[in-house]
């Protein structure tokens, strides 16, 4: 589904992430951990577009989408949830998920879904994303992402700043979508719990350069542990 | 050297560089070829050009031929100011042509004082002011506004509305209007200011129109004219009920106000291009035939021309380009202008001019209404109007 | 009595003019933060445009109403020009976006200056649109009504795209975060190019409404830019509302100053009451805060 | 025990007729580790805003016995009151050593204000120490890490000895080891100050909180330990969640 | 050795104005050069105001206007004699001098109102305007709208001020005659070394703390809230040396350039101000004056052989220079001054990165960066 082949890829001059491949494949999910400052969004970025790779393709369904901005990627079906809750601050609730529904015929279905899901967004429809508290604009971004249907979703640090209740419905959605929907999923994930229980590879990133990876699920726990604790 | 040190002005201060022993004697031009009086002072940098070149194509100034160093004002003072320094100091001009706003002609006045150089300026202006290294061409306001209150009072105007642009022309022609009026038993209904450039005259327009006044003087500059004639027309003035006399408007600006917004509308100058007489005539004809057919001249323009040829006029009679000389000779020169024959005031260094109240005809040219009888002698300090006593401190 | 609904009037004309001129700064500058000196200029071809068509149509009436949508491509044409060659590079930046705009404003006067020669262009304003007419008792110049009118429908249109279709949205959206639109399908830089476009266009249409009032030469943009920024500001960046009352509530001030005083000081007291104005608020009459730092 | 506390009653934030914060009381007693947690929108941040003089409130806070509600923002840090934020914001094209004594200096006469730094002042030092930043001390705050700048933050905290820290999140993304570090950080600088530290990792909580206070729809709705906390079967409702179990399970 | 770029750069400034300039320049263009150089003071400014603040100041033509005219209210007079009247006045006003303008008639509350009255009114305006959290580009506009209304004040005033003429036809500049050629010369020493002693002053305060602070504002000012600063402090007194800066170059102009006027004080010159600044690097100590000079000399130069030329040149050069070059001239030379960041301090003891064994990821992967400019200078010390 999602495919890097020796991605290479920095600010400036200087290159944050090193020949990195890996894949994500159809109806899998991927984890990628790392410590601070590994790489890991730098690493999102350039698969989603929002950073020029240096060298090496980013493949989508097999397709080279290295040259294509994000926006065209997303409309092959590609969704990203970046880290930091962001949202658009000045749009209500309402309206940064409409315009992620806009222009789908299933859009008014897809946000009701989604605010079943979220049921804390509900209340807030009205109120502009920018009140937010953190948690909940971090819904509202994985919300916003959910409803463009997306068949490969990445998602940066998800769980950060959400409380554990809705953690566990999340874990919980990404399982079902996964497992059922025809989803893939490319996750970066502090929980290393969470990012195995949800994943079926894993990939632990040190100083831009994969170290070690391996199938997911818990069994892995022990091994993720040790890979990063180097 | 301490100021104290110089009887005058720094007299001492600059050596004239002019080098009058080739073929060729050099003269600078200076005028606004950018920024916003480059519409205006274009016109007079094309005049100014033909005068050279026919003075050259019959021989030059006592022989020698006129060469034209053309510098660029910017429309700003400071740039004049700049680059009469630069024309005299480095060019080594014998005299300088040029200049059109009042705050042009002020920064470059101490330039030629100090450096004993000479300065032609073409363009009517609110008086007040005689040097000595400065020839006025233009009118000063004896010659041009107190002839059109003249020509008002006449028509039975009993009252007037001032409407004007923000600077020192318009606050000194309506000083001396208001003066005339007082002792004219005119009455003054309001007196209007709108900063330079201002496109926005409702309220002005509503003031004019509700003072119900006889007539209204116009001393507004460059757009604003444009603007404060339609909006004029939009509330329904019209020059039938209320006629507008304008001291700015030259044939030029006649196109750009829109002749269906004019027509009707009285100017007050001292030349029109329709002026009937064969060295007008001759003018227009050779400014046509170098700049184009749908060119109009105007009062600046010709002023702008006939400074060069009395130039040589008082260069032949003093028999030296050097500026005291020529200082010395200048009073009495005259020269068969298009607005009639001018002649220039050794006292003064202003001319004598004809003054001519114009009317905007359906074509677009201005037709003579009126004119003084004779030329009228310049007094820029109005010095023979007892009523004017006072003004100018 | 008479005076004051003249004054009114004078004022609501003022008002109108100014919304007019402010709207499309409203977009490019409240919704894309991008400070466009060149904005005068686009408001400059307009009126230039309806000199243009004026040659080619002599009926003053058929000339104008078609000039304005003409004027309208023209402008936009210009903003999109201007968007894809300059601003395009430059929205991280928007500081700089004003130095560059100023250069393009100088370079596009002197290009009108080149074409057009120095003296303002006349553009004969149609009949119908000349003298008064009454509304309700009170005289109203008729080419200021039309003008107003302009103003309003132009006001009208522009908040229905912005608050009621996806594209206004998307605008919206695409000013806050880019990246983030990017990320979830929005095509920034075309979204970009529609806001300038529809904000240049504005101009455009403008520049045609005003050879009404005032004169067509290479100035005529920048009488109007400094006032127009104003407003913007005073109405709160991004706030089509609240361009809309400041740029009455300005009108309504200067004719009441300039009434009671004179236009210099009318002028300048306007001036100083928008600088006290900021001072209430600092981020103009309509803000919408965000719990964010920046 | 100490003199040092943080006291809040019935502190009051509304936004346009929705009220965030409703009636709260709290006291925080220096060197004791306090966490706050919550359900998201609960009010945990919009109670740090309201201390730190972010958004009006009504109600008290005083520190030991200065009222911090009504004065300006940079005043309540003089008084000692120092916050991080749950978005990291550092001064991007300034260096860490920079960032750093720039926080420290609020306290500089005028005068040597205008002087060259000449060397790193000791609580810059201390403070780069303490977060593990030395070897970064030079680069631009820019290039830092999510981490790392939620790090700088802290020391910028340290550096103006600030007696109350307000953390909201100090964690969030950071790896599992980086947590167990800073959580001994904050345990060692909590010893002598009045800490409050929003989180949601109740992991995290567990190992570090000396005590917890749960929010919820803008008030307080549970105090005490750790183990009072995740018993409180209300708490679990709003908060934990029926697969709590299954999130603790993994510390093991 | 990075230090020394910048000091080797102001010693070449230094010469070119000192030595190089009075030798090779006649006059005339000596009598420009000094009045370039009160605009690169004005520029050195704007600098710290924008490039190290990041406020954009489109007003500096009103202290600039305020400095001049205290200087020129001086001058006149001075010309006029004790107890006189200026000659303007006898024309255009009542004839008699106003109040306001009497203090001046003492050179000594000249030099210090040139600095203080700008000073003040910037204290005002920047009290007004920034402890409100006016910035960005209201900041810009408004300071525009200022210099727009102080324009139109000083025209509409044309028995005190001059008006639109503004004021000019000055003799004598603190009882030297402005135009005997030696004192043109020796105002242009004054002017070349005031510039120069600004700068030093300036390469100063940019190194000091508050330097850094002025740029941690710049870059996150309500950050700077929570550290306990009042922001509108640091703001203001950048601003206010901005204006002081300005009113000195404008209180030089006017014996320079013989007259002072609103057309030089408006909107247009305000901007004129930043395209230099703009041109020669606005975070940079020597750019914003260097690009004042070298714009204005361009300028001048164009416009004398290609009148109407200069508009597309000027605006292109806008145009390219902050698209391609948002540095400035500055940019190119020294592209390494311009990353260059504090020196390591000598007390630090080691260059070598010591991570501590509880965190070492979170420096290795920083410390690996191959690319990155900044190896720390050991022992380069002030
Ligand atoms: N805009 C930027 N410019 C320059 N360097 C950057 C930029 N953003 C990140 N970096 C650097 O790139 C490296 C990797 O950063 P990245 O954000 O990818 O880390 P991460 O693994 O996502 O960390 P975290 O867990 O804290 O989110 C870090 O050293 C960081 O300093
Ligand atoms: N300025 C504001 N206007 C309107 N509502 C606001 C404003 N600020 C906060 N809120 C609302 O107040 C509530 C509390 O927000 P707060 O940020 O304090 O939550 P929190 O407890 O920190 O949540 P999280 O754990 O998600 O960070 C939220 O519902 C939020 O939407
Ligand atoms: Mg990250
Ligand atoms: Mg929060």
């Amino acid at each position: 589904m999602l495919e890097l082949r020796s991605v290479t890829a920095g600010y400036g001059r200087s290159m944050v992430i090193h020949n990195i491949s890996l894949e994500v494949p159809l109806e899998g999910a991927a984890a990628i951990m790392g410590h601070n400052g590994a790489g890991k969004t730098t690493l999102l970025r350039a698969a989603v577009g929002l950073l020029p790779v240096r060298s090496g393709r980013v493949l989508l369904d097999g397709q080279d989408v290295t040259s294509y901005r994000p926006n065209k990627r997303v409309r092959r079906g590609l969704a990203y949830v970046p880290q930091g809750q962001q949202s658009f601050g000045q749009l209500t609730t309402m309206e940064n998920l409409q315009l992620a529904a806009d222009g789908r015929k299933r859009g008014p279905v897809l946000i009701d879904e989604m605010l079943d899901q979220f049921t804390a967004l509900r209340p807030l429809l009205a109120r502009r994303a920018g009140l937010l508290s953190g948690g909940q604009r971090q819904q509202l971004s994985i919300a916003r992402a959910l409803i463009t249907e997306p068949r490969m979703l990445i998602l940066d640090e998800p769980t950060e700043g959400i409380q554990p209740n809705v953690v566990a419905e999340i874990e919980q959605v990404i399982l079902n979508l996964t497992r059922s929907g025809g989803l893939s999923v490319l996750l970066v994930e502090q929980h290393v719990g969470f990012a195995l229980r949800s994943t079926n590879r894993y990939y632990v990133l040190e100083a831009g350069r994969i170290t070690s990876s391996g199938d997911g699920g818990e069994g892995a726990i022990a091994d993720v542990r040790a890979a990063m604790a180097v | 050297a301490k100021a104290d040190d110089d009887d005058e002005g720094g007299g001492s201060s600059a050596k004239s560089c002019v080098d009058t022993s080739g073929a060729t004697v050099k003269v600078g031009f200076l005028n606004s070829l950018s920024g916003t009086m480059s519409i205006s002072e274009k016109t007079v940098a094309d005049s100014l050009n033909l005068a050279v070149s026919e003075i050259n194509a019959a021989g030059g100034v006592m022989g020698k031929k006129l060469e034209v160093v053309q510098e660029d004002g910017a429309s700003e003072p400071k740039i004049f100011a700049e680059k009469a320094t630069k024309l005299i100091q480095s060019d080594c001009v014998a005299a300088v042509f040029g200049g059109w706003t009042s705050s042009s002609r002020k920064a470059m006045l101490p330039v030629f004082e100090s450096n004993d150089s000479l300065l032609f300026y073409p363009v009517q202006y609110e008086g007040l002011e005689s040097s000595p290294n400065i020839f006025y061409t233009g009118a000063t306001t004896n010659q041009q506004i107190i002839p059109a209150l003249d020509y008002l009072k006449g028509e039975g105007v009993k009252s007037i509305f001032l409407v004007g642009s923000d600077y020192v022309f318009p606050r000194t022609a309506n000083k001396i209007i208001n003066a005339y009026a007082k002792a004219n038993g005119i009455e003054v209904k309001g007196e209007e200011y709108a900063p330079l450039g201002a496109t926005e005259f409702s309220t002005i327009v509503n003031k004019v129109k509700s003072a119900d006044a006889d007539a209204v003087f116009n001393t507004l500059n460059g757009d604003s004219n444009v603007a404060f004639f339609k909006q004029y027309k939009n509330v329904g003035l019209t020059a039938a009920a209320m006629p507008v006399v304008s001291v700015s408007i030259a044939e030029e600006e006649v196109a750009g106000v829109g002749i269906d917004n004019l027509k009707g509308q009285l100017t007050a100058w001292n030349y029109y291009q329709t002026v009937n007489n064969p060295a007008n005539t001759k003018f227009v004809k050779a400014f046509k035939a170098k700049y184009g057919n749908d060119r109009p001249t105007s009062d600046p323009m010709e002023a702008a021309y006939t400074s060069v040829y009395l130039y040589k006029g008082m260069v032949e009679k003093a028999g030296s380009f050097d500026v005291a000389k020529v200082q010395a000779a200048a009073g009495g020169v005259t020269f068969d202008a298009p607005e009639g024959k001018v002649t220039v005031n050794g006292e003064n260094h202003h001319i004598a001019k004809t003054f001519l109240m114009g009317e905007v005809g359906a074509d677009g040219l201005i037709t003579t209404v009126w004119s003084s009888p004779a030329p009228i002698e310049p007094d820029p300090f109005l010095k023979s109007y007892p009523w004017a006593a006072g003004i100018g401190g | 009595m008479d005076t004051f609904t003249n004054q009114l009037v004078a004022g609501l004309s003022v008002g109108s003019v100014l919304l007019l001129v402010a709207l499309g700064l409203s977009l490019t500058f409240g919704q894309l933060g991008v400070i466009n000196m060149a904005h005068g200029e686009f408001i400059m071809a307009g009126a230039y445009t309806a000199y243009v068509v004026q040659q080619a149509i002599s009926d003053p009436g058929a000339s104008l109403l078609i000039s304005i949508p003409i004027g309208f491509a023209v402008g936009g044409a210009m903003g999109l020009i201007l968007e894809i060659a300059l601003i395009s590079r430059l929205y991280h930046r928007p500081l700089d976006t004003l130095l560059v705009t100023f250069g393009v404003s100088l370079i596009l006067q002197q290009l009108a200056r080149d074409l057009f020669g120095a003296p303002a262009k006349q553009v004969v304003a149609p009949e119908w649109l000349s003298g008064q007419t009454s509304l309700a008792g009170v005289d109203v110049p008729k080419a200021r009504l039309f003008i107003f009118v302009l103003s309003i429908t132009a006001v009208l249109a522009v908040s229905a795209v912005l608050k009621l279709t996806p594209l206004g949205r998307r605008i919206r959206a695409t000013v806050q975060n880019r990246d983030l639109a990017e990320t979830i399908g929005i095509p920034t830089r075309r979204i970009d190019r529609y806001t300038f476009f529809i904000g240049s266009g504005i101009a455009g249409v403008a520049g045609v409404g005003l050879t009404l009032l005032g004169s067509t030469g290479p100035t005529l943009g920048t009488s109007y830019i400094v006032d127009a920024f104003l407003v913007v500001v005073a109405g709160g960046i991004g706030q089509v509302k609240g361009t809309v009352i400041a740029a009455f509530g300005l009108g309504l001030l200067q004719a009441t100053f300039e009434y009671s005083t004179t236009a210099s000081i009318a002028k300048m007291l306007l001036l100083l009451v928008i600088v006290l104005f900021l001072q209430v608020r600092p981020q103009g009459l309509f803000t919408v805060r965000t719990r964010s730092l920046a | 025990m100490s003199t040092d506390y943080l006291e809040i009653t019935k502190l009051h934030v509304e936004f346009d007729g929705f009220v965030a914060i409703d009636s709260v009381d709290l006291t925080v007693l220096q060197g004791d580790l306090r966490f706050l947690i919550g359900p998201n929108g609960a009010g945990k941040t919009t109670l740090i805003d309201a201390i730190t003089g972010l958004v009006p409130a009504t109600g008290s806070a005083r520190y030991g016995s200065t009222e911090l509600l009504g004065r300006k923002v940079h005043q309540i840090v003089r008084m000692g009151v120092g916050r991080t934020f749950q978005t990291a914001s550092v001064f991007e094209d300034l260096t860490v050593l920079q960032n750093l004594d720039i926080a420290a200096g609020f306290g500089r006469s005028p005068l040597s204000l205008l002087r060259k730094r000449r060397s790193v002042p000791p609580e810059v030092e201390k403070a780069l120490t303490a977060v593990g930043l030395e070897s970064l001390a030079l680069r631009p705050a820019g290039v830092l890490a999510h981490g790392q700048k939620q790090w700088l933050e802290i020391g910028m905290l340290l550096v103006q000895d600030a007696r109350v820290m307000l953390l909201d999140e100090p964690v969030a993304g950071m790896s599992h080891e980086e947590r167990e570090e800073t959580g001994h950080l904050l345990k060692r600088i909590g010893a002598d100050r009045t800490v409050i530290v929003i989180e949601h990792d109740m992991d995290f909580v567990r190992t570090f909180a000396d005590s917890v206070t749960v929010m919820h729809g803008g008030r307080v709705l549970a105090e005490g330990t750790v183990a009072e906390i995740q018993a409180d079967e209300r708490v679990q409702e709003v908060y934990l969640g029926r697969s709590v179990a299954a999130i603790t399970e993994e510390v093991g | 050795m990075k230090r020394l770029v910048p000091l080797l750069a102001y010693l070449l400034l230094a010469g070119a104005l000192l030595l190089l300039a009075p030798a090779i320049l006649t006059d005339f263009r000596l009598s420009l050069l000094s009045r370039f150089c009160t605009f690169a003071i004005v520029a050195v400014g704007i600098g710290l105001a924008w490039g190290r603040g990041g406020m954009l100041t489109l007003g500096q033509g009103l202290f600039f206007g305020l400095g001049a005219y205290v200087m020129a209210m001086h001058m006149k007079l001075d010309d006029a004699g004790p107890g006189g009247v200026p000659d303007f006045m006898k024309l255009y006003g009542d004839g008699k001098t106003p109040g306001w303008w009497e203090p001046f008639r003492s050179p000594i509350v000249t030099l210090l109102g040139i600095i203080l009255v700008p000073a003040i009114v910037a204290t005002v305006l920047g009290l007004a305007v920034f402890k409100r959290r006016v910035k960005g580009a209201y900041f810009a506009i408004l300071s525009q709208a200022l210099t727009a209304a102080f324009a139109i004040l000083l025209i509409g005033q044309q028995g005190t001020t001059g008006g639109f003429n503004g004021l000019n036809g000055f003799k004598s500049f603190f009882g030297y005659a402005v135009n005997d050629p030696v004192n043109r010369r020796l105002i242009y020493f004054l002017t070349a070394i005031i510039l120069l002693v600004i700068l030093a002053g300036m390469a100063q305060l940019y190194r000091s703390r508050f330097g850094e602070l002025l740029v941690a504002v710049r870059d996150g000012e309500e950050r700077v809230r929570f550290l306990g600063y009042d922001p509108a402090n640091i703001k203001l007194v950048a601003y206010v040396v901005s204006a002081v800066l300005a009113g000195i170059g404008g209180a030089l102009f006017v014996p320079i350039a013989g007259i002072i006027s609103p057309s030089d004080v408006g909107v247009v010159p305000s901007i004129a101000f930043v395209i230099g600044v703009a041109m020669g690097g606005r975070t940079t100590l020597l750019g914003p004056a260097v690009g004042a000079i070298a714009v204005a000399w361009a300028q001048t130069s164009l416009s004398e052989n290609f009148p109407s030329f200069w508009s597309y040149f000027q605006g292109g050069l806008f145009v390219i220079v902050i698209l391609f070059l948002p540095g400035g001239i500055a940019q190119l030379p020294t592209m390494a001054t311009r990353l260059r960041r504090r020196p390591k301090p000598p007390a630090d003891p080691s260059p070598i990165p010591q991570p501590r064994a509880a965190e070492p990821r979170a420096a290795e992967p920083r410390a690996a960066e191959p690319a990155t400019t900044s190896a720390p200078a050991t022992g380069a010390v002030a």
